[in-house]
C-alpha cells in the first residue's frame, strides 16, 4: 500500500509534455539548470544545505536561478519544467519561461499569449488573466514616501480602510481609491492597453490589486487564475536586474492537473513479429520518427 | 457564480449579522443541527471562529473573523475590511503577583490558544518561552499550576479577577475583519467591492438596494 | 567573465531535445522523481541532506530511485534526463531509461535497441557495446565460494595472476581463464545469443570482463564506449529487486555531447508585422504546431 | 498530599462521574463559572477534552480522555485502565459516492481535528496527505469544498448520514483512558493503584469504602 | 529586550560548579567528548547533520557517546556537564557520571551515592529513587515470549488490563499483577536488597514500573524525582556494551534548577591598591589558591 | 586498535582542571554556551547546518557568541573550555576568558596577568607574550588611508619591501620602518607601558608585528609562544562590539598539553569496609568536602 | 589504432624495458629533452612515477607503475599484473628510539608523499593523525622535527639507517604494476591480453614472436 | 638557539647561496647523500622546493622557495622579501592553435602541479575547470590528450616551443621568496630583521660583518 510516485510522475510527464511543442514552438529552448547552487544574490526559496561549510540551494527558484546564473547581455528565451523547494522536502514542480532582453512591450504580449496558448493546449479555457502595474502605484504613492510601507501593507490586504486613516491629501486618497477599484477589460496606461489590444482576449483584465510578487518585479505583474479554484494557476511579470531586463512566468502543475482535460495521446505503430526481425523493423521507425509498441511472437 | 460566507457561531455572528443586514445580505439561520444554509444568492457556511479563514483561504468566497485568530492561521486570504466590533486585546496575563517584565519571561511556560502568535512575539524580541497548547479554558491552566502565565483574548477582564489573573503586556488589538478569497476577490469583484463600502458605512440600511447585482 | 551556465544548460537541452522523440517513439514516457527523497534502502549515491533531523538524498541514482518508489507489479516503460549527484554540489547528467517487469529477453532486445538508436540519432556510430554475463561468472565461482571475494576482485581488475595464485583446481581456473579471454561477436549463451542475434550489430561483444556494476544488477550487464574517448557513454544491465525485473540503462552527457554531431535545427516560420496583429497569427500558428518566430514592425 | 483530576466537560464527565464514585471519589461540581471544585481529599479541574492529556503530563496526578485525543496529543503520561465507555471509531470519511480506497488517497485533502494521528496513519502506508486542521465541524469541510475527505470520530453515524457523508477506513476504536502524571503515580503509588482496581469492577459500589486512605 | 544567554549559562554555571567537586571528590574525572560525531552505533540522540556525505551527530546522548569509543576493557568513572540536543537547536543540559567495568553490586550502590549526595549538595532534600528490574520482568515474561511486546507495553503504560485480556496462565497473570503493584523500601531481590541496605535511604524505593528507558540498559534503572515537580529529575541504570558493563546516570539541570537552594559564595579576598602594584599581589595569592577581587586606586 | 577518545579526553580535562580554580580564583564564572547557535553577527567560524531551513553554526569562536548574546551593558568576567570548530568535524579545545566593559587599560593588566598564571600553575615558564598595537599602526596609516590594504597586507607578511615600492612620503615610511623593526621589552605608548610596568614580567614584549587577529579587536592584540614550539599558544586582545568594550583570550590545549608538566594529583582517602557500611562513610567524607576511594572487602 | 603506454622514469623503467622487450615491445628512448617517442606501432610517454595511473585513466592505452603509487593515486584503471620487480615496502617509520604501538598514534603527524593511503590505514582503525604531504625526501620530516613519524618507501632499508629512522609498521607490500585504460582494454582486447600473457612469462624472449599482432 | 633554513635543491639554491653568502650565511653542502648540514650558528636542511613553505610552517626558522608555490601550499608563514632572482610566470598554457578565451574555458580539464592556484583563480571569475594533478613534466599532458591546457611555470618559453605550446593567460608573476616561520620571527628577532635588512642590499658583501650577531 505504498504511495505510487511513478503514477504521480506520469501525469507530470503528461502534463509538461503537451507543453513541451508550444514552449517550443514559440522559439523557447529548455534549461537544465544545476539541483544545487551556492548560496547568492539572487537567489529565493530552496531548501538550505551545506557542502564543505558553505550553505547552498537545492530547488531554488527558477527565475532567481536563471538571473543568478546570467551572463551575456544578449536576448535569451528559456523555458523549464522544474521542482522548487522550499524548506520541506515534498516541492511545488511548476512550468515556466523567461524572455531576458526583450523588447518589454512585444515580451509583455508574447509571455500573456505564451500563458493562453498554454492553457488552451492542455484544455483549459475557463481562465482569466489580471494584470498589475507597479509603477502605476508608485506613481502615486511617491507623492507620500513616508506612508509607502502602510500604503503597500494596504494595497495587499485589499484593505482601503487603512488608507482612509492616514493623514495624506484627499487627492492622493481619491487616486488611491480609483486604482484600488480599477478592473476592467481596459487599461488607462497605454503601454498596458496596447498589450490587451494584441492580446484582444476577454479573459485579460486591467487590475491595479493584483499585485503581491518576488521583490525583483518592476512593473508590470499578472496573475492567472480559474473560477473553479481557489488557489490562483500561476502569475508573472517583468524585473530588471543588473541592467537586465526579463519577464516571465509559471504556472503550478497541481491546478494545472486538477483541470487539464484528458487527451487522446497519438498511437504508436504496432508491431508483431518474431524477436528476431520485429526489433530491426522497430530500430528503423523509431529513427524515422515513427512511436512504435512491440509484441514478440517467438 | 454564488457567494459564500463563512461565519463564525457565537457572539461575533450577532454583532455580524445586522452590518451584513444593512450592506444588503440577509443571514438565513440553518435548520436543526444544519450547519449550511442558502438565499436566494448566498451560501451560508457556519463554523468555529478558529475556522473561518482556512475556509475562506481555501475557496469560501467571504469570511468575518478576529484578527487574533487570523494572525493565529496566518492563512493567504485579502482582509479588505476591520469592523467596528469584536474588539479586545490579546494579552500576556499572570496570576496576580507573579507578573514579570517581558525581558525576564525567558524559559517561561505559557498556556495558550495562539502558540504561532505568542512564539513570534517573543521571538521577535529574541525570547525563547515554552508554550502549552489548549484548546480552551486557559485560564485554567495557571491555576493548576502547569504554566506560568497565559497568552489569551481579555474583553471585559471579568474572567481574568474571577480567576485572580491580571494583564501584563499587550500582544495585539483585536478585531472582526472581513475576509475575501484570493480568487473570489476576482470571481465576485463588482459584488465584493460594492459589499465593502456599504459594510463601511453602518448608519444606512441596505434594504432599499437589495435587488443589486451585490 | 562568468561562467555561461545558461549556454550550458542549452547544449544540454540540445542533447535531450533530440533524444527525447526517440525514446517516446520507443514507447517510454519521461519520469520527474523528486529532487529530495527520505535515505531509504535501495538508494544509492546522492548527496545527503538533514531535514527535520531525518537523513534524505539530493539526486540520488535514478534507478536505484524509481526501484525505492515501485509499488505496482505491471510492466511500465520509463525514461528520464536527470543530473545524478555525488557529495559535491556539481552532479553528472545523464540520460536513461528503464523497462520494468516486462520479458527478461525482450527488454535486452529493447534496451540495447534503443541505445543503438540513441546514439545514432545523435550522429554518433562509432561506439561499441561489450555484454557481460554475472550468472556467467557465478556458474563458476560457486564451484569455489570460499574464493568468491578473491575472483570477483580479479575480475573487476581484470588481473587473472590473481587467480592463477589461488589453490583451486585446474578445471576451474581453465574455466575462469576461458571467461576472461571470451570477447566475440557471439555469445557462448543461448539467451545472449538471442539478444545479439536480434541487434544484429557489429558492434556489439559478447565481453565477459565488463562487469562492475551497481550492486541490483543480476545477470546481463553491458558498457558502451567510444574509441575516440577514455571514458565510457554509459551502460545498463537488468536487475531484480523486491520480486521484480527490470532492465535499465543510462548514458553520460558529457561524453555525449563531446561526440555528438551538430545539426540543423528546423527552422521556425518567420512572422512579422504589427504588434497589434502579429501576435494574433502567431497564437493560432503555435497552436497548430508551427514554430515560430516575431518580429514586430511598428 | 492532594490528588488532582482533570475531568473533560460533556458527555464523557457525565460517564465517568458514576465509575469514579462507586470507586470513592465523589465529583464536586464547580460554582457559577468556575473551572475548578474541591472536595476533602481531591481538587477536580473542569477543561476541554482535547486538553486533558496536556494538563495530567504537566503535573495534575489524573484525568480521563479518550484514546482519540490521547493519541493525538501525544503526551507523556500512564494509561493504566481503559474504560467501557466513551467507546466510538476515529474514521476516515467521505462525500458519499466519492470513496476511494485508501492507497489512492496520495495526494488527498482531509480535514480534522487530528492532524497528527491523521499524518502518522497515512505516512505508516507511505501515503503523503495534505491536512486541513479545523476545531471543530468537521463534517462541513467536504460539503463546503475545502475538503476531499475528513478524518473525524463516528459514534452513531447520524451525523454522518445528515450530511450525505460515509465511514470509509477505520483508524483507530476510541474508548475513554484513565491517564496518570508520571511522577503523581510515585507520589500517590497506593491511592492510585487501589483507585485503579476498583475502577476495573463496575458493578460494586464504593460507598462503603469511601473513608479509605483512596 | 533581547534574552540574556549569559545569566541564563551563569545559573547553569553555579549548578555545574556546586556538582563538580562532589563528583571529583568521589573520584570521577570529568570528560571532554568531541561535538561532532561520526554517526555510528549505539549513539542516540542528537542533532543530525552532514559533512562530506557522512552523516554525523551533535550532541549526541553522553552514554551513548562513551559506548561508541570506548576501548580499553578496564575500569574507567567520568562525570560531564554536556548539552544533549534531540532535532531541536536548543538542547538539554545534564550532568552525569559513568562508572565503566566496576564491580556490578558496588557501582550501583556509588552511582546511587552518587546521585543522593549531589542532590544533597545543591540543596535538595526533598526526592525519591524508584529502582526497577529489567530482568525481575524478564524472569516472568520469558515464560511467555510470544506476548513479550503487549506485556512490555502494558508495563510502560502501566496498563494491567492489557495483560488481563491476554491468553496466558493465571499464575503468569498473577506474578505480573505482583509485580506490577510492587513499590515497598524492600527488595524481594537480594542484589537489590543489599544495594538498598547499603543506601539505607528512606527515599529509596523498589518499584517494577521504573522501567522505561534506552536500549542498551540491563538490569537495575532507576529515577529520580521530586514530589515538587511533575516531571522526573534524571535516572540512570546498568548496561552492557560489547562485554564491557557499566553504570550511569544523568540528571538535568532545568529542574535542578528550579529545586536548588541558593548558596553563599566564598567571599575572594579583595585587593585594592595602584594598578602597579596591586596585580602583582593577585598574582601571588591566584597562584597559591586564594580568590582575589582586584580595585584599584591610581 | 580503535582510538582512544576516552583517554584523549581525559588529558584535556586533567589540563582544564588544573586551570578552573585559577580562573575561578581571579574572579571569573565559567559559561556554558549552546552548541548550536543561529548564524547571525558576529558569529565567527563554527561548522555551518542547517535547522528547518535556517543556518545555524555548531561550535562557533567563543567570543563571538559571548558578543552574540551579550545583552546587559554591566561588566561581566566568564571563562570557558570549549571546542571550536571549523569546517570539519575536529574541533580546536581552547581555555579562555573575557572580562566585558571592564576598565580598559585594568584589564589589559588583569588579562595578562591570567594568562601568566595559567601557564605558570601548568608547569610552562619558558613562553613569551608580544604585545601589538593596531592603533599605533593606524595612526601612521591614517596620513596614507589610500594604500591601507597594501600596508596591512605588508605588516601581516611582515614584508616592508612592500611598503618601500609605495608611492608616499619618506616620512611615513620612515615611521612605518620605526614599527616593523620595534620590539623592545618598553612600550613607546604610555598606556602600554603602564600595561607592561604593572606586569613586570620579562617574557612580555611590545612588538607591533604582532597583529593578526579577528575583525573585531580594536587596538592592544597579543600573541603567546613559546620558544620550544613552531605554533603559537594562543592570544587575545581588546574589541569593541555594540558600544560595549571587552577583552579576551583564548589558549589552545593541544600546545598547552604538550608543555604541561605532569603534576601529581592530591590522593583521594581510600575507605575500605563492606559494601553495607563504607558507603555510609563516603556519603559523609564526600559532602564534607574529601575525595573517597572505596574498596569492599565482603 | 596504435597502442600508447606510460612509461616513468627511473628504476622501474629500467626493471620493466627488458621484460616489454621479451613481450615484443621494444622502448625507444626519446630525443633530447623530449618525454614521447614513437616506435613502429607504440607510442610512449615518459613521464613520474605519481602520473603514470594519471595518464592511464585519462587515457593513455597502458602503463606501469608501483601499487603504492596506484593506491595513492585511487585511479580507475585494471591492473591485469603484477611485475616480479619494482618489490618494496610502504611503512610507517619512526625516529630510532621513539616507536610507538600503532593505537597510540592517534593525534601523531605524519610526513608522507602518501596522505592518501596514510589516512586510509589509520582510519580503518579509527585513528586519527594529521597528515604533513610532501614532495620528496620524506626521511627528512622527522630529522628536522616537523613530525612525529613518516610513511614512505622502504626498500633495503639503508636510507632509513642512515638518518636514524626504523621501520615499525607495514601498510601494504609494493610491486609493480601493468595498469590498463578501459577503454584501451576493449579496442585493443587481442593485443593487450597476448601483452599480458607474454609478459607474464619472463623467461621467454619476445624477439620472434615480433611481428604478431601485438 | 640556533637558527635553521630550509633551501630548494637546484636553481634557487644556486641562485639564493651569494644572497645568503653576502649576508652573513655562508650555505654549507651537506656531505654524500645527507639532506641536513651544519655551520657555524646555522643548521640547513635541503629539501624540495614544494617542501620548503611546510618546514618553515612547522618549524623550520627560515625558507627560501617560490611565490608560486608559496601560494600553492598556502602555509601560515610571515613573507618579509622578496628576491630579484628566481623570476618566472604561471601561466594558463594551451597546444598551438587551441587557445580560447578565459571566460570560454568552463569545464575544460586543466593539467597542472598547481591545482590550489588554478581552482582559486578559475573559482574568482566563476569558472568551473577541472584540474589534473601531476607532479612534474606538466607539458606533456596536452601532447598526450589528457588534458586542454596546462597551468604551469613559464620562464625563457624555449620547453613551451619545443612542445608546440603557447602561453596565454598570466595567473602570477613569480619571484623567489624569503619565508619566516611566525614564532621564529620572535625567537631570533633582531638576526632575523637583520638578516633581512643585509638580503635586500644585493650590492654589499657580507663577508665583513660576519662576526656579528646575526
Amino acid at each position: 500500500m505504498k504511495k505510487d510516485v511513478i503514477s504521480e510522475s506520469g501525469r507530470l510527464a503528461m502534463l509538461f509534455g503537451r507543453m513541451r511543442p508550444l514552449l517550443e514552438n514559440w522559439g523557447y529552448r529548455e534549461v537544465f539548470l544545476p539541483t544545487v547552487e551556492r548560496d547568492r544574490e539572487p537567489l529565493k526559496k530552496g531548501l538550505k544545505t551545506v557542502i564543505h561549510n558553505e550553505v547552498y540551494r537545492v530547488g531554488a527558484d527558477i527565475t532567481s536561478q536563471v538571473l543568478a546564473s546570467l551572463k551575456q547581455p544578449g536576448p535569451c528565451k528559456l523555458f523549464y519544467f522544474s521542482e522548487t523547494l522550499e524548506s520541506s522536502p515534498r516541492g511545488t514542480w511548476q512550468a515556466g519561461a523567461e524572455w531576458l532582453n526583450g523588447p518589454p512591450e512585444q515580451s509583455g504580449v508574447e509571455m500573456l499569449s505564451m500563458v493562453i496558448t498554454l492553457l488552451q493546449a492542455i484544455g483549459i479555457h475557463d481562465f482569466f488573466i489580471d494584470l498589475g502595474s507597479l509603477k502605476g502605484w508608485e506613481s502615486v504613492i511617491s507623492h507620500v514616501p513616508e506612508q509607502r510601507e502602510t500604503i503597500w501593507h494596504a494595497i495587499h490586504s485589499r484593505n482601503f480602510g487603512l488608507i482612509e486613516d492616514l493623514d495624506i491629501s484627499p487627492k492622493v486618497k481619491e487616486q488611491l481609491w480609483n486604482l484600488f477599484h480599477y478592473r476592467r477589460r481596459e487599461a488607462n496606461l497605454p503601454t498596458f492597453q496596447r498589450i490587451m489590444d494584441c492580446l484582444a482576449d476577454e479573459r485579460v483584465f486591467m487590475d491595479y490589486g493584483s499585485v503581491r510578487f518576488l521583490p525583483y518585479y518592476e512593473d508590470l505583474v499578472f496573475e492567472v487564475y480559474s473560477p473553479e479554484l481557489a488557489f490562483p494557476l500561476g502569475g508573472g511579470g517583468e524585473y530588471r536586474v543588473n541592467g537586465n531586463h526579463g519577464f516571465g512566468f509559471a504556472l503550478d502543475a497541481a491546478p494545472l492537473l486538477s483541470l487539464a482535460s484528458s487527451v487522446d495521446v497519438s498511437q504508436p505503430r504496432k508491431l508483431r513479429g518474431p524477436l528476431q526481425s520485429v526489433y530491426q523493423q522497430a530500430r528503423e521507425l523509431v529513427l524515422r520518427g515513427q512511436a512504435v509498441e512491440v509484441e514478440t511472437c517467438d | 457564480m454564488r457567494l459564500s460566507i463563512a461565519l463564525p457561531s457565537g457572539r461575533i455572528l450577532q454583532e455580524a449579522a445586522p452590518f451584513l443586514f444593512r450592506a444588503g445580505i440577509e443571514v438565513v439561520q440553518p435548520e436543526g443541527r444544519k450547519l449550511q444554509s442558502t438565499s436566494q444568492d448566498v451560501d451560508f457556511i457556519f463554523c468555529r471562529a478558529f475556522d473561518v479563514p482556512v475556509y475562506v483561504e481555501h475557496g469560501i468566497s467571504l469570511g468575518i473573523a478576529g484578527s487574533d485568530v487570523v494572525m493565529e492561521r496566518g492563512s493567504d486570504v485579502f482582509i479588505p475590511l476591520e469592523f467596528p466590533f469584536g474588539k479586545c486585546r490579546l494579552s500576556v496575563i499572570f496570576p496576580r503577583g507573579k507578573q514579570v517584565e517581558l525581558e525576564r519571561m525567558d524559559g517561561f511556560r505559557i498556556a495558550t490558544k495562539y502558540p504561532r502568535v505568542t512564539r513570534q512575539f517573543f521571538e521577535a524580541r529574541e525570547l525563547e518561552v515554552r508554550t502549552v497548547k489548549l484548546s480552551g479554558a486557559v485560564e485554567l491552566a495557571p491555576l493548576a499550576g502547569i504554566s506560568d502565565a497565559i497568552v489569551d483574548i481579555v474583553d471585559s477582564g471579568r474572567t481574568l479577577q474571577e480567576n485572580g489573573l491580571v494583564e501584563s503586556h499587550l500582544l495585539m488589538d483585536v478585531s472582526a475583519m472581513l475576509l475575501v478569497n484570493r480568487v473570489a476577490q476576482k470571481k465576485f469583484y463588482g459584488r465584493i467591492n460594492e459589499l465593502v463600502e456599504r459594510l463601511k458605512k453602518p448608519g444606512e440600511t441596505g434594504e432599499d438596494e437589495r435587488g443589486n447585482a451585490l
